[in-house]
């Protein structure tokens, strides 16, 4: 297992981490891989655009680093093209992972997905 | 940066004499001991003190000790070489539910083989119990192995008195003693053992040499069938430079083991104390007082493994999340749910342990780093600890 | 005395070069290559680079290489983990008369756990016939194993033809490569081989540092049980400095390795001319050409091996018998009797291998002596030489 | 398997090789375990004393030393007291011999007796 400068830069120094007081999506999923938790906190304006993201993540290094990455690729895209974020986009963004840590920028994916649902839920 | 390294569990250094010891054996000793000439003779005598070096530090005869490649093939040797020699009498064999992979992992295969393995439990400080050892012993035991002392917990488990009711029945008796050398007293008469394994990696040797020791006349299947080596029991041209290395090794522990045992129980007391008392919801896993010297493992709540690892690496301290071999899987310590530890804390374990060169500031140094790296990772958790 | 070591068969003495690569193993990086922290990366990383220099040697993907303890290791693991595998589909195997001990030894093993092995016969120079593997091949066959290079007499066998028979069948191919790799050009995909056992010291690396070759895909079962080292197929701390200096040693000897063959077959034909020349009722054992192009193996008439050994260490010269690690052996070779010496004939052998360092004064004072020797014990014979 | 410093000089240069012409006690025997020959020759004087002994051995370096050791041990004994002659007494005289070696002087041991049944039966 040998992590990548960048995976290292995100775990150390993690971007976005805490909770966004006035969030209007919220997403919490669980690995059942490894029973870590993550958490994001989406701020999405009227136009659908994420403004601000953020986690909290009970985990690896990698979940760590695939929370901070995640979160800072979506803030300003709108949330049709940050629902297509894929775990493998993050993988790439970190400069590769471990296999057996792939499931954890699964979770990143899935996490950013959940929060999105929750503000369309909400929104219906 | 400097680097504090507290993971003696996983390796040590190799000791400067012990290197000194190994040259020759690289360069002009080079001959195959095997060999009649004056090339093989010098090889073959040099690895016979070497055996007697490693026989003196656990008081058996040199005969009764046998070269392997690790304290994993050791392991492997006893139970699969006394479960194949003995299966026409009996396929039940006894081991604990926190062995080290190599016995459990050795079990696990002889089990598809067509053997029955039963695991005791342990207590919540990882002790066997002994009534439930002797419960356990059934007419077809063919054998027993408990280990001497855990590689993560520390916790050292009463192998005389194992050794005891075992040797009553008359089954073999192994213990794996990887942990125990070099850390606490390693008697084989005392402990009424059939076999027991060593490494020397965890005693400032080499890593790839190990020792099972077989007591004299104990039948046992070969685990490497071919050449004459060591009394034709484990084939391979023998490892001389490492050999000469673990004797050496065996050497310097079994005379500095007092002095020793009590730095680094100095020394993990005071890291104990330090975590205990100056990080809130820490724990010690493993047994208060009947643990390695040198062995210090804590759970933290609301926390990952990992993340601590990766947060005391980066500040150039070097600790472990339970055993090295099974860092890549994802699964919590098998050691850890034996205790009794629910899955999510059994996740936020970290074991320090302890060697010859740590200082008391190292673990100061440890001890204050550690409050902040576990507050920091609290307040990145999306578990509430209220 | 200046010594002259002709038994580069037995062992090698360890490249300078790959001394030095070994030693921060022992001392700075000592890491154990499982832990995450900076010191067990670091010294993953350096395994990955020597495994990747192997694959490189014989042509091979670097997760297909496993590293072992031994030759013998190697040989052990590839025969009973693949009959462990497949006894379901079958359980006939069929290797040669005249393998490597590891590799017989395992077989005879294998048989008393209710496997059935054919050992083919080979002819007066060590060749096995491609029509006896064709008949012997069964439909419950799993498993073929050939040495690519006899140890004793230097014979290759025709290990390409052997693997494109054995692999129409779909049946799984071994090879025993420890003598060729470094001697002759080893290429797995050229060779339609699925297992190949390598040893360092034969090429001057350390003894205790083996590899198996398994061709990515392959189900095998383990040998040795335990952590999750070597993904999860071979338990045990990583062999850190030995794996490293393997890994040089190989990539040494791959990159020489035409000059070697020059340089050893031009000493080797000057042996065999010279002993054959001066030398009455003296024979050449093995084949004449497809032989490793540093062996040459007598047989004298009327003399016994060791003597001729112990007359010529006496001297200052080493060589051997036969194999190295059947000494202490009474039995005469099994690989002499295979190409059909009779047994007081066997008793009478002499190998001698050529190495990196031997020069054509070395032989020609080996010869010389040779010839008084031999003169000598005849004359202390019994039996009639007329 | 590693000889002694006795075992070595009686290997390298060993007493008493060769054949004695006028012997009148000659014995050859064969292990069994080995395949290797060894064949003693006496020279007996009328008061049953050996006068000279010597030896031709095909054998293994135990085997040479133990036919050097063991007829020089004879020469100037009476047959009687050669007889008896163990081959546990060669191996003390060489300083002791490798378990798989101790056979070789069995061999001598043989050698000798067989050497004196045949003198014996010369006369008989
Ligand atoms: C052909 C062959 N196979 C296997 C081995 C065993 O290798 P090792 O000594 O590393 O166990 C040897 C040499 O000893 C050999 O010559
Ligand atoms: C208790 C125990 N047994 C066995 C082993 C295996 O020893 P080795 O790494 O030499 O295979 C270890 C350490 O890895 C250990 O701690
Ligand atoms: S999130 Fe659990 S292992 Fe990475
Ligand atoms: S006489 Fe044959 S081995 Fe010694």
């Amino acid at each position: 297992m040998e992590y990548t400068d960048v995976v290292m830069e995100n775990f150390t120094c993690p971007k976005h981490v805490g909770e966004i007081e006035d969030a209007n999506g919220v997403g919490q999923v669980g690995s059942p891989a490894c029973g870590d938790i993550m958490k994001i906190f989406l701020k999405i304006n009227d136009n659908g655009i994420i403004e601000n993201a953020s986690f909290k993540t009970f985990g690896c290094g990698a979940a760590v680093a695939s929370s901070s990455m995640a979160t800072d690729m979506i803030i300003g895209k709108s949330i049709e093209e940050a629902g297509k974020l894929k775990n493998s986009d993050v993988v790439d963004a970190l400069g590769g992972l471990p296999d057996v840590k792939i499931h954890c920028s699964v979770l990143a994916a899935e996490a950013i997905q959940a929060a999105i649902q929750d503000y369309k839920n909400k929104k219906a | 940066m400097k680097r504090i390294y507290l993971d003696h569990a996983a390796t040590t250094p190799v000791d400067p004499e012990v290197v000194e010891v190994m040259i020759p054996y690289l360069t002009e000793t080079f001959g195959n001991p095997s060999s009649i000439y004056a090339e093989g003779r010098a090889a073959k005598k040099s690895i016979e003190k070497a055996r007697q070096q490693i026989a003196t530090a656990i008081n058996a005869d040199s005969r009764e000790i046998y070269f392997t490649a690790s304290g994993s093939e050791a392991d492997n040797w006893a139970i699969k070489g006394i479960a194949m020699k003995n299966k026409a009498k009996g396929k039940h064999i006894i081991t604990s539910q926190i062995e080290h992979h190599a016995v459990l992992h050795s079990c696990e295969y002889l089990e598809k083989q067509g053997f029955e393995v039963t695991y005791l439990p342990v207590d919540e400080v990882g002790l066997i119990s002994l009534e439930d050892l002797k419960n356990a012993i059934r007419d077809d035991t063919i054998l027993v192995s408990i280990m001497f002392a855990n590689n993560e917990i520390g916790t050292i488990e009463p192998i005389k008195e194992i050794g005891k009711i075992v040797k009553e029945k008359g089954i073999v008796f192994h213990t794996d003693a990887v942990q125990a050398l070099g850390n606490i007293p390693v008697d084989v008469k005392d402990l009424n053992v059939d076999l027991l394994s060593l490494s020397a990696h965890k005693i400032y040797g080499p890593k790839g040499i190990g020792v099972l020791y077989i007591k004299k006349g104990l039948p046992i299947d070969n685990l490497i069938h071919g050449g004459a080596q060591e009394r034709k029991k484990r084939a391979g041209t023998e490892n001389t430079a490492e050999i000469m290395a673990f004797g050496k090794a065996a050497e310097i522990a079994s005379e500095h083991l007092e002095e020793n045992m009590t730095h680094m129980k100095t020394l993990r007391d005071q890291l104990i104390e330090g975590v205990l008392g100056k990080i809130p919801l820490a724990r010690l896993n493993g047994h208060p007082e009947k643990r390695l010297p040198g062995n210090a493992n804590f759970c933290f709540a609301y926390i990952e493994g990992e993340s601590i690892l990766l947060s005391l690496d980066v500040i150039g301290i070097a600790g472990s999340s339970g055993s090295a071999c099974t860092s890549g899987s994802l699964d919590p310590s098998h050691v850890l749910l034996a205790i009794g530890l629910p899955a999510g804390v059994a996740h936020g374990s970290l074991r320090l342990t302890i060697g010859k060169s740590t200082t008391p500031e190292d673990i100061d140094y440890v001890v204050n780093n550690l409050v902040e790296i576990i507050q920091r990772l609290r307040d990145m958790s999306p578990i509430d600890a209220d």
